[in-house]
C-alpha cells in the first residue's frame, strides 16, 4: 500500500544549525509510527514541516502521493494533518471550548458562531478523552497537562487523516496515557496515520508498530518495533555506548553547600527538601510539568515560595531575589536560553558579561576594554566558537549559544551551579564538552544541581538522582540504585518511594 | 548600599538644603517684580506726522484659527491695506498661556514694525513683548491686556462698565425687572470677564433694578461641551432662574443652543456677548430675545490704525494724544495707554441679517 | 493510583469557571454600581437630576464619547491603541458641516455616510501604518493625531460653521427624541449592540481577542493577523467618522478644535470598562459605561457645584482604580486556578 | 558542524536578521539625525532670514530646553520598555504648587528644592503602580497624566501667580556672559552628560539595555529590573519637577495649564531620537539631536511665516516617518536576504 504521508530526503538549516539532512520517512494509513532520538537529534523540526510550519530547503513532502507544500499551519490542518506540539501556545483569555475550535468555530445561521454546538463539540471531544475539564473556564492558569489535552482535544476535533505528536504525554499522568493510548488506536482502525514522538521508550514499544530513529538530523533507521529491542534503539539514539557518553569522574564530595528545606509554593509543588554537597552532581529528574524547574526557579530567586527555606553554606537565603542568589554564590542556567538564558538581540560581549557588570567597572564606570577582555577569556575557556564578539548572540548555534550562558555564570566563580535543561537542543560533540565542563566543576568543588529530562545524562552525571512527581520528590536514588526503570517508576509516579 | 541607608541619606541631604535655603532666601514682595526694562511712552509724539508706508504690521491672535479673531484680524488687514502696510496674521493652534511666547521671539527676529496681539495671559508674554520693543516693534494689545508695562497702547473693545450697563439691561428687560439670574463666563480667570462680572454687579445696585439677584456664576472654559454641561447645571440647580447672562460668545451659543433644544426654550431668558453669525438662529427662533457684541472687525481696525501711529511716531501711547483711525474717526488715548473702541451694538430680530461676521 | 480519576471530578472545574465568570459580571456590575451610587448622590443634592430633561441630557453628553470608545475597544481588544480617534472627530466634524453648509440639499442620511467614509479613510491610513509597516500603534496613531489635526485647521483657516448655516433636518438629529429617548443616543446603543454582537458572535469578532489574547498562537492558528488588525482600525475610524458628525449635529457651531483632546476619555472610558490595555480582553457594553460613567460624572459635578476642575482629576483617579481593580481580580483567579488541572494536583 | 566558525556568516532567519539590520541601521541613525540637523541648519541658514542670528539660536534654544530636560529620564524608561506620559502633567502640577507656596510666602529657594522633590514623589507613585502592582506604564501614567493635571487645576484653578521676583523670572531666559547660550541650557546640558554617562558607561545603563530587550533574561542575570524602573520613574518626576520651575519662571507665571499637551512632544522627539518604543535600543545622544532637529525645523518654518497646523503636520509625519523608514528598510532587506535561501 502507498503510504499516507511521505518525507523524500528532507533537509533543513537554520542560520548556523543543519537541522535536518536528507531525511526520508512515510506514514501509513492505520498505523502509529514512532519517532525517536534524542533532544536535538531533530525530530521536532521534522514534527514542524510536516505541520507546515517550516518549509523544507530541499526535498519534498507528499501527500497521497501527491507533493505538497504547506504554506502554513492552517494549510497543513486543511489538508487533514494536525500536530500536538509539546508545549502548547494558547489564548489565555478565550475559554478552552474556543481554544479548540478558534478559527473554525462551527457557524448556526447568518454565519454566527454557534455556541451551543461547539460546546456539546467538545463536551463530546473531553468525553471521548475521559478529560474533565469545563470548556467555559480560560485557558489561563491551566496546568501544562491539561493544555496537552486540550490541544489533543483541538488535534481530534480537526478529524485529521495525519496526527502528529510530539512528546504529547511528557506531563500526563498513566491514566490519562491509557487514555490517549485508547484514543489513538481507535484513530487509527478509522484509517489515520499517526507519528508518535516520544522519550518514553517503554510507552513506543506498546502502542507503535514501526520506529524511526534519528540522531544529529539524520535518519538512522527505520524497522517494525517487534524486531526491536530497548538497547539497540538506545544505541542508536545515541550513536556510541551510554556507559562512555558521560564521563563523570568520582569526587570525593566535600561539605554541604546548598540545602533546601520544606521548600513549598501552594499548587506548584510542595515540602522539597534536598542537599548537595561540594563536588557533588545532583540529578534532577522527573516528567515535563513534574515541578523541576520551577523548583530551581524558586531556590533562584526568580519565583518566590510560600513556606520552607534555602541555605547556602548554613546562611539562610532572602526568598525572591535573584540578586541575592548571585551574591551568595548561586548560578542559574535555565532551561529557556533563548528567552531566560540570553538577550539575544545584544552581542556575545553584552551577554558575557551581564552578570558581572559591577566587578568590572571601576569606580562605577564601565569601559577601557575590561568587558571585552573579560568576554573574550571566558569565551576562549569555553571554546565559543565566534566570527566577532560584537555579533548578535542570536547569531550563534544552540551550542555555542548554551556555551555563552555558562560562561556568562562560571565567571561569577559560583560554589553552587544550577542547570536546568543544559544540553537541549544542541549538537552531540558540544553535549559532550558541556559533561565534561560539569564533570570537572564538580571535581573542583562546585556543587552542581542538574535538572534534565534526558535520563541517560542524568543516569550518567549524577551522583545521586532526585526523582520529582507532580510538585514532590517521590524518590532520591543513589548512583547504584538509578536505573532507567527506577527513575521511570518514581517519575510517573506508580509507586511512591521507588527507592 | 541598603534601600534605608539611601533613602536617609537622601533625606539628610534634603534637610540640609531646606534649612540653608530657608533662612535668607526670596520671598513675596521682598524684591521688585516689574522688568526695569519695561518703560512707558517714550520719546516725543509728532500729532502731524503721516503714516509711514509699507510697515511690516502683524496680528497675533490667542489662537489662530478661531473664528472671532480670524474676523477681528480681517478688520486689521482692511487698515493695513488703507495705509499701505504689509499685513500677517501669525499664532498658536491652541491657546495656551505660553504659546505666544515663541511667535512674538519670532515676529522680533523678522524685525517686524508693529505687534498687534491679544494676550492668552497678562505676564507670560510680558518678557517676550519687552524684548521686541526693545529691538524695534511697537506692541499694540487688542481684546485682552498685557501687564501694561509690556505694550505700547492697549485698544479695549469697550469699557467694562459699557458692557455691564448694556448686559444688565437687556437681561432686565427680558426677565420683566425681576427673578434671579446666573452668569455663564468662560474662564475663572479671565481678566476682563472678571472685571465686568463686578460691575454687573455694581450695576445692579441700582434701585431698579434691586428685584434682580446674580445667584451662580458658572464658567464654561469658552468649550461648547462644558459650558453646555455647565448651562444645564445652572436650570437644574437653580429652578425658578429667570436668565442667563453670558459675556462670552461660545458660552453664549452654547447656552442658545442648549435652550432652543430644552423644555426651559421661552421660559428662560438668555443674553449675553455673541457674533451674529452664531446666534441668527436662535434669534429667529425666539430663544434669544436680544444680545450684544461690540464689531471685531471695528476692533482689529482700530488697533491696526493705533500700531501704524505709533511706528509713524504720530503718538508715543501717553495719556490724551489723539489718534485719527481711517473710517472710524478721531480717539483720544486714556490712562495707561488704553483706547476704547465704543459702547456694543445689539442685535434683536429687527436688525441681525445686517451683519456678518 | 486509582484514585486520581475521583480527584478530577467535575465540580471543582465547572465551580471554577463558575467564579470567573462571576468576577467578570462583578467587573461591569461594579461600574454600574458606581454609577447608581453617584446618580443617587446627586439626587439627593438636588431632585432635578433625575428629571426626564436632564435623563435626556446625559444620554445626549454620554452619547458621543460612547460610539468613540466602542470603537477604541475594538483596536485595544487587539492589543493595539489609537490615539488620532480626536483628531478624525474633528475633521470629519468640520468635513460635515462644510458639505452641509456648501450643500445644504444633501439628505443627512448621505452625510452621515460621507462622515462615515472619510473617517474610515483616516483608519485606512493607521491600519496600513500599524499592519503593513509593523509599526507600534502607539507612535503612529501619535503621528497621525497630529497629521489629522493639522489637516483640520489648515483646512478650516480659522472659519467656523454655525447652527445657522446648517440644515434644520440635520440639526434636528442632535435634538430629536423616539418616545422621549434622543437619537444620538439610541444610535450609540444601536452601535454598541451591533459591535458587541459582532465582537461576540462572529469568526473574524473572536479573532480580534484571540490575536490581543497571544499573538504568536494566533499566527499558529492561521488568523489573518494584519488584515484583522487593519479591519480593526478602519471599524474604529468609521466610527470617529460617526461621532463627529454626531457632534457636528448635536452643537451646531463646528470649528478645527473640536475634539482635542477627547482621545484621553476615550481610551479612559475603556479602560474603566474593563477593556485590559494589553489586549484579550473586555467588552463594548463594559465600554460603554464607563463611557457613561464619566459624562456622568462631568454632569453631576456641575449640578453639585463641585469646583468643575475636579473632575480631570476623578478621571484619573478612576483609570487607576479599574487598572488596578482588573489587576487584583486576575491574581486573584491566578492563584485560584494555580496548578489545579483536570486530573487533581 | 554547528562550530563552524564559517557558519556563522550564514544569514540568520528574519527576527534575528531585522535585529540586527535595524541595529546596524541605528549606529548610523545618530549620524543620519546629524546630517540631516545641518542640513536644516545649513538650509534655513541660507533660505529663512533672521535665522542664522545669535538671537534667533538662544530662542531656538530657550524653545527645547523643557522638552529637552524631560526627555532625558523619559529615554532611559522608554530603553527599559516602559513609558511615562504623565510628565507635562507632572510639569503642571509643579507649576502650580509653586505658584501657591509663592503666594503662602515661601522663600523661592525653599519652594524649588520642595517642588522638585514634589516632582519626584510624583514620579514615585507611577513607580509603585508599575514595579509594585505590576501595571502597564501605559496605562498608568494615562491614568496619571488626567490625575495630576487635574490635581494641577484644584491647586490653583485657573488663577496665575505671575509676581516672582524679575532677578529670578530673568536669570530663567538670561545668557552665558550675554551670548547666545541661555544659562538654561547649559544646566540641560550638564544633566544631558550625566544621564548619557549613566545610561552608556554605567552598570546600571547597561542593565536598562538588557530588560528592555528581555526583561526575563536580565532578571535570571540577577538584574534588579523592578527597583531599576522604580528609581528611573522617580527621576522622571524629579526632572519634570525642575522643568516645571524653569517653565514657571522663563513664562513668569505658574498655572496649572502650562505645558499641557507637552507629552506628545517629548514622546515625539525621544522616538525621533532613535529609541526603540519596544526597548532596548537607543542613545541619549540621537534623542539630543532629535529634540534639536524638531526645533530647528520648527523654528524655521515659523520664521517662514508657515501657519501652526502646518507644523503639526510636519511634527506628526516626522515621528511616522522616524519609526517607519528604518522598519521598511529592515524588512525589504530581510527578504533580499532571504531571498536565495527559498529556490521554491
Amino acid at each position: 500500500m502507498s503510504p499516507l504521508l511521505q518525507l523524500r530526503d528532507v533537509s533543513k538549516s537554520f542560520q548556523a544549525v543543519r537541522a535536518l539532512r536528507g531525511v526520508s520517512l512515510s506514514l501509513h494509513a492505520g498505523e502509529v509510527h514512532a519517532l525517536v532520538g534524542e533532544n536535538g537529534a531533530g525530530k521536532s523540526t521534522v514534527v514542524r514541516i510536516i505541520g507546515g510550519e517550516h518549509r523544507p530547503d530541499a526535498g519534498e513532502v507528499l501527500l497521497d502521493g501527491e507533493p505538497v507544500r504547506f504554506s502554513s499551519p492552517r494549510d497543513a490542518r486543511q489538508h487533514g494533518v494536525a500536530v500536538i506540539h509539546q508545549e502548547p501556545v494558547q489564548f489565555p483569555d478565550l475559554s478552552v471550548a474556543e481554544n479548540i475550535f478558534m478559527g473554525r468555530q462551527p457557524l448556526g445561521r447568518f454565519g454566527r458562531i454557534d455556541r451551543a454546538v461547539m460546546r456539546a463539540e467538545v463536551a463530546r471531544l473531553f468525553e471521548r478523552l475521559g478529560v474533565r475539564l469545563d470548556p467555559d473556564r480560560p485557558a489561563r492558569g491551566l496546568s501544562i497537562a491539561d493544555q496537552q489535552l486540550v490541544e489533543i482535544a483541538k488535534a481530534l476535533s480537526l478529524r485529521a487523516r495525519v496526527l502528529v505528536m510530539d512528546e504529547p504525554t511528557a506531563a500526563l499522568s498513566s491514566v490519562e496515557v491509557e487514555r490517549l493510548f485508547a484514543v489513538v488506536r481507535a484513530l487509527c482502525e478509522e484509517g489515520a496515520a499517526v507519528l508518535f514522538g516520544s522519550h518514553r521508550l517503554d510507552e513506543v514499544f506498546s502502542l507503535c508498530q514501526r520506529l524511526t530513529v534519528m540522531r544529529d538530523g539524520t535518519w538512522v533507521s527505520t524497522d517494525p518495533v517487534a524486531d526491536l529491542s530497548v538497547d539497540q534503539v538506545v544505541r542508536r539514539m545515541v550513536g556510541r555506548d551510554v556507559s562512555t557518553l558521560f564521563p563523570k569522574q568520582d569526587v570525593e564530595p566535600g561539605d554541604v553547600v546548598l540545602e533546601v528545606d520544606g521548600l513549598t509554593r501552594d499548587g506548584v509543588f510542595s515540602d522539597i527538601a534536598f542537599s548537595v554537597r561540594a563536588g557533588e552532581i545532583v540529578g534532577l529528574a522527573g516528567l515535563v510539568g513534574a515541578g523541576r524547574s520551577e523548583v530551581v526557579r524558586a531556590v533562584f530567586g526568580i519565583d518566590r515560595y510560600d513556606a520552607g527555606e534555602v541555605r547556602v553554606a548554613g546562611k539562610r537565603l532572602v526568598a525572591g531575589s535573584p540578586s541575592a542568589a548571585v551574591a551568595a554564590g548561586i548560578a542559574l542556567v535555565p532551561e529557556d536560553r533563548r528567552q531566560q538564558g540570553l538577550v539575544m538581540e545584544m552581542s556575545i560581549e553584552r551577554n558575557a558579561t551581564l552578570t558581572r557588570l559591577k566587578p568590572l567597572s571601576r569606580l562605577g564606570l564601565l569601559g577601557g576594554g575590561r568587558e571585552r577582555r573579560s568576554a573574550r577569556e571566558w569565551t576562549k575557556r569555553l571554546q565559543v566558537k565566534y566570527g566577532r564578539l560584537a555579533d548578535a548572540v542570536g547569531t550563534l548555534s544552540g551550542g555555542n549559544q548554551q556555551k555563552v550562558v555558562l560562561a556568562k555564570w562560571l565567571a561569577t566563580g559560583p560554589r553552587v551551579l544550577i542547570v536546568d535543561e543544559p544540553t537541549r537542543g544542541i549538537d552531540i560533540g558540544t553535549k559532550a564538552e558541556v559533561h565534561r565542563l560539569l564533570s570537572r566543576l564538580a571535581a573542583d568543588g562546585v556543587a552542581v544541581v542538574m535538572v534534565s529530562s534526558e535520563l541517560p545524562e542524568v543516569l550518567g552525571m549524577a551522583d545521586r538522582v532526585l526523582v520529582m512527581h507532580e510538585g514532590r520528590i517521590t524518590a532520591e536514588l543513589s548512583r547504584d540504585e538509578a536505573t532507567e526503570e527506577t527513575v521511570m517508576f518514581a517519575a510517573t509516579g506508580q509507586k511512591e518511594a521507588a527507592a | 548600599m541598603s534601600q534605608l541607608k539611601r533613602t536617609l541619606r537622601l533625606g539628610l541631604i534634603t534637610a540640609t538644603v531646606l534649612a540653608v535655603s530657608a533662612c535668607g532666601g526670596t520671598t513675596r514682595g521682598s524684591e521688585e517684580n516689574t522688568n526695569p526694562a519695561g518703560n512707558q511712552a517714550t520719546g516725543q509724539a509728532d500729532p502731524d506726522a503721516p503714516l509711514t508706508e509699507g510697515l511690516d504690521v502683524a496680528f497675533l491672535p490667542k489662537q489662530v484659527n478661531n473664528p472671532y479673531f480670524t474676523v477681528a484680524d480681517g478688520g486689521g488687514k482692511s487698515a493695513v491695506e488703507e495705509f499701505k502696510g504689509n499685513y500677517k496674521e501669525v499664532g498658536p493652534s491652541e491657546a495656551g498661556a505660553s504659546s505666544q511666547v515663541s511667535y512674538i521671539n519670532t515676529l522680533s527676529q523678522q524685525q517686524t514694525d508693529v505687534i498687534v496681539t491679544s494676550a492668552n495671559d497678562p505676564n507670560a508674554i510680558c518678557g517676550a513683548l519687552n524684548s521686541a520693543r526693545q529691538a524695534g516693534a511697537k506692541v499694540v494689545t487688542f481684546d485682552s491686556d498685557t501687564k501694561p508695562e509690556c505694550r505700547d497702547v492697549f485698544v479695549n473693545q469697550v469699557t467694562g462698565e459699557g458692557i455691564a450697563e448694556n448686559q444688565v439691561e437687556l437681561i432686565a428687560e427680558q426677565i420683566g425687572g425681576e427673578g434671579e439670574i446666573a452668569i455663564l463666563s468662560a474662564t475663572p480667570n479671565a481678566t476682563n470677564q472678571n472685571a465686568w462680572i463686578e460691575l454687573m454687579r455694581e450695576q445692579l445696585k441700582k434701585p431698579e433694578y434691586s428685584k434682580i439677584e446674580i445667584v451662580a456664576v458658572a464658567y464654561g472654559n469658552d468649550e461648547d461641551q462644558k459650558s453646555f454641561q455647565e448651562t444645564q447645571g445652572l436650570l437644574r440647580s437653580y429652578p425658578d432662574l429667570k436668565g442667563i447672562v453670558s459675556p462670552t460668545t461660545v458660552g453664549v451659543a452654547a447656552a442658545a443652543r442648549y435652550l432652543s433644544g430644552s423644555e426651559y426654550k421661552g421660559k428662560v431668558a438668555l443674553t449675553g456677548l455673541g457674533t451674529p453669525n452664531q446666534m441668527r438662529e436662535f434669534v429667529k427662533d425666539g430663544t434669544v430675545e436680544a444680545f450684544a457684541l461690540w464689531n471685531p472687525a471695528d476692533l482689529g481696525y482700530l488697533a491696526a490704525y493705533a500700531g501704524a501711529a505709533l511706528a509713524s511716531g504720530q503718538i508715543t501711547g501717553a495719556q490724551g494724544e489723539k489718534l485719527e483711525a481711517g473710517k472710524l474717526g478721531e480717539y483720544t488715548i486714556g490712562e495707561d495707554g488704553v483706547i476704547v473702541l465704543g459702547p456694543p451694538a445689539v442685535f434683536d430680530q429687527a436688525n441681525i441679517d445686517q451683519f456678518d461676521f | 493510583m486509582s484514585t486520581r480519576p475521583a480527584v478530577s471530578t467535575a465540580p471543582p472545574a465547572l465551580s471554577r469557571a463558575r467564579s470567573v465568570h462571576q468576577l467578570w459580571l462583578a467587573r461591569e456590575f461594579g461600574i454600574v454600581v458606581a454609577l447608581g451610587l453617584l446618580v443617587l448622590v446627586t439626587t439627593l443634592d438636588n431632585p432635578a437630576f433625575l428629571s426626564p430633561q436632564s435623563l435626556r441630557d446625559l444620554l445626549l453628553g454620554a452619547a458621543i464619547l460612547v460610539v468613540l470608545a466602542v470603537g477604541q475597544t475594538v483596536v485595544i481588544i487587539s492589543r493595539n491603541i489609537d490615539l488620532s480617534v480626536g483628531a478624525v472627530l474633528g475633521l470629519v466634524a468640520f468635513a460635515t458641516g462644510k458639505l452641509l453648509s456648501s450643500a445644504p440639499g444633501t439628505p443627512t442620511v448621505v452625510a452621515v455616510l460621507a462622515g462615515i467614509g472619510l473617517g474610515a479613510v483616516c483608519g485606512v491610513v493607521n491600519g496600513v501604518l500599524v499592519a503593513a509597516a509593523r509599526v507600534p500603534a502607539l507612535v503612529i496613531t501619535l503621528g497621525t493625531l497630529y497629521a489629522f489635526r493639522g489637516i483640520d485647521h489648515s483646512w478650516a483657516q480659522g472659519r467656523q460653521i454655525n447652527a445657522s448655516d446648517l440644515p434644520r433636518s440635520f440639526l434636528g438629529l442632535g435634538t430629536a427624541t423616539v418616545l422621549g429617548v434622543p437619537v444620538l443616543a439610541v444610535i450609540a446603543v444601536v452601535v454598541m449592540l451591533v459591535v458587541g454582537f459582532y465582537l461576540r458572535s462572529y469568526r473574524s469578532g473572536r479573532e480580534l481577542y484571540a490575536i490581543g489574547s497571544e499573538p504568536a498562537a494566533a499566527r499558529l492558528a492561521g488568523i489573518p493577523v494584519g488584515r484583522r488588525v487593519f479591519t480593526s482600525f478602519v471599524l474604529c475610524g468609521a466610527l470617529a467618522g460617526l461621532a463627529g458628525v454626531l457632534y457636528a449635529a448635536r452643537f451646531g457651531t463646528v470649528d478645527a478644535t473640536v475634539g482635542t483632546g477627547i482621545e484621553l476619555q476615550v481610551v479612559a472610558a475603556a479602560v474603566v470598562g474593563g477593556v485590559a490595555i494589553f489586549g484579550g480582553s473586555g467588552s463594548v457594553h463594559g465600554a460603554a459605561l464607563g463611557a457613561l460613567l464619566l459624562t456622568t460624572i462631568g454632569s453631576s459635578l456641575a449640578v453639585l457645584r463641585i469646583n468643575p476642575f475636579w473632575q480631570q482629576a476623578v478621571v484619573g483617579g478612576l483609570i487607576l482604580a479599574a487598572i488596578g481593580l482588573d489587576r487584583l481580580l486576575a491574581v486573584r483567579a491566578a492563584n485560584r486556578l494555580r496548578g489545579r488541572s483536570s486530573h487533581g494536583g | 558542524m554547528a562550530g563552524d566558525p564559517a557558519a556563522v556568516n550564514v544569514p540568520a532567519p528574519p527576527t534575528e536578521t531585522t535585529h540586527g539590520v535595524l541595529r546596524s541601521a541605528l549606529v548610523r541613525w545618530d549620524t543620519a539625525l546629524l546630517v540631516v540637523l545641518a542640513a536644516v541648519v545649513v538650509v534655513a541658514g541660507v533660505l529663512v532670514e533672521g535665522f542664522a542670528s545669535g538671537r534667533n539660536f538662544q530662542f531656538l534654544l530657550l524653545d527645547v530646553v523643557a522638552i529637552a530636560l524631560i526627555a532625558l529620564p523619559l529615554t532611559l524608561i522608554v530603553i527599559t520598555g516602559e513609558i511615562d506620559l504623565s510628565v507635562a502633567s507632572t510639569l503642571g502640577l509643579c507649576s502650580a504648587v509653586m505658584g501657591q507656596l509663592w503666594v503662602a510666602g515661601l522663600p523661592l529657594e525653599l519652594v524649588v528644592v520642595l517642588v522638585v522633590g514634589l516632582g519626584a514623589v510624583l514620579g514615585a507613585v507611577n513607580a509603585v503602580f508599575v514595579t509594585k502592582f505590576a501595571l502597564p506604564s501605559l496605562a498608568v501614567t494615562i491614568g496619571t497624566l488626567a490625575a495630576y493635571r487635574g490635581l494641577a487645576f484644584v491647586v490653583l484653578g485657573d488663577q496665575a501667580v505671575a509676581d516672582f521676583p524679575f532677578r529670578w523670572t530673568d536669570a530663567a531666559s538670561s545668557t552665558v556672559a550675554d551670548g547666545a547660550v541661555p544659562w538654561a541650557a547649559v544646566v540641560t546640558i550638564v544633566l544631558a552628560v550625566v544621564f548619557g554617562v549613566v545610561l552608556h558607561a554605567t552598570p546600571f545603563g547597561r542593565s536598562l539595555y538588557a530588560m528592555g530587550n528581555n526583561a526575563e533574561a536580565a532578571t535570571f542575570a540577577g538584574i534588579r529590573v523592578a527597583r531599576a524602573k522604580f528609581w528611573l520613574f522617580v527621576a522622571s518626576g524629579a526632572v519634570s519637577g525642575l522643568a516645571g520651575v524653569y517653565w514657571t519662571l522663563r513664562f513668569a507665571s505658574a498655572r496649572a495649564d502650562n505645558a499641557a499637551g507637552l507629552e506628545l512632544a517629548v514622546v515625539a522627539a525621544v522616538l525621533l531620537g532613535g529609541v526603540s518604543i519596544f526597548g532596548g535600543r537607543g542613545t541619549l545622544l540621537g534623542v539630543l539631536l532629535g529634540v534639536l532637529l524638531l526645533g530647528a525645523v520648527r523654528n524655521a518654518l515659523q520664521l517662514a511665516d508657515v501657519a501652526a497646523d502646518t507644523l503639526n503636520i510636519v511634527t506628526g509625519g516626522l515621528l511616522i516617518a522616524s519609526v517607519v523608514v528604518p522598519n521598511v528598510v529592515a524588512m525589504s532587506r530581510t527578504r533580499l536576504r532571504r531571498r536565495p535561501r527559498h529556490p521554491a
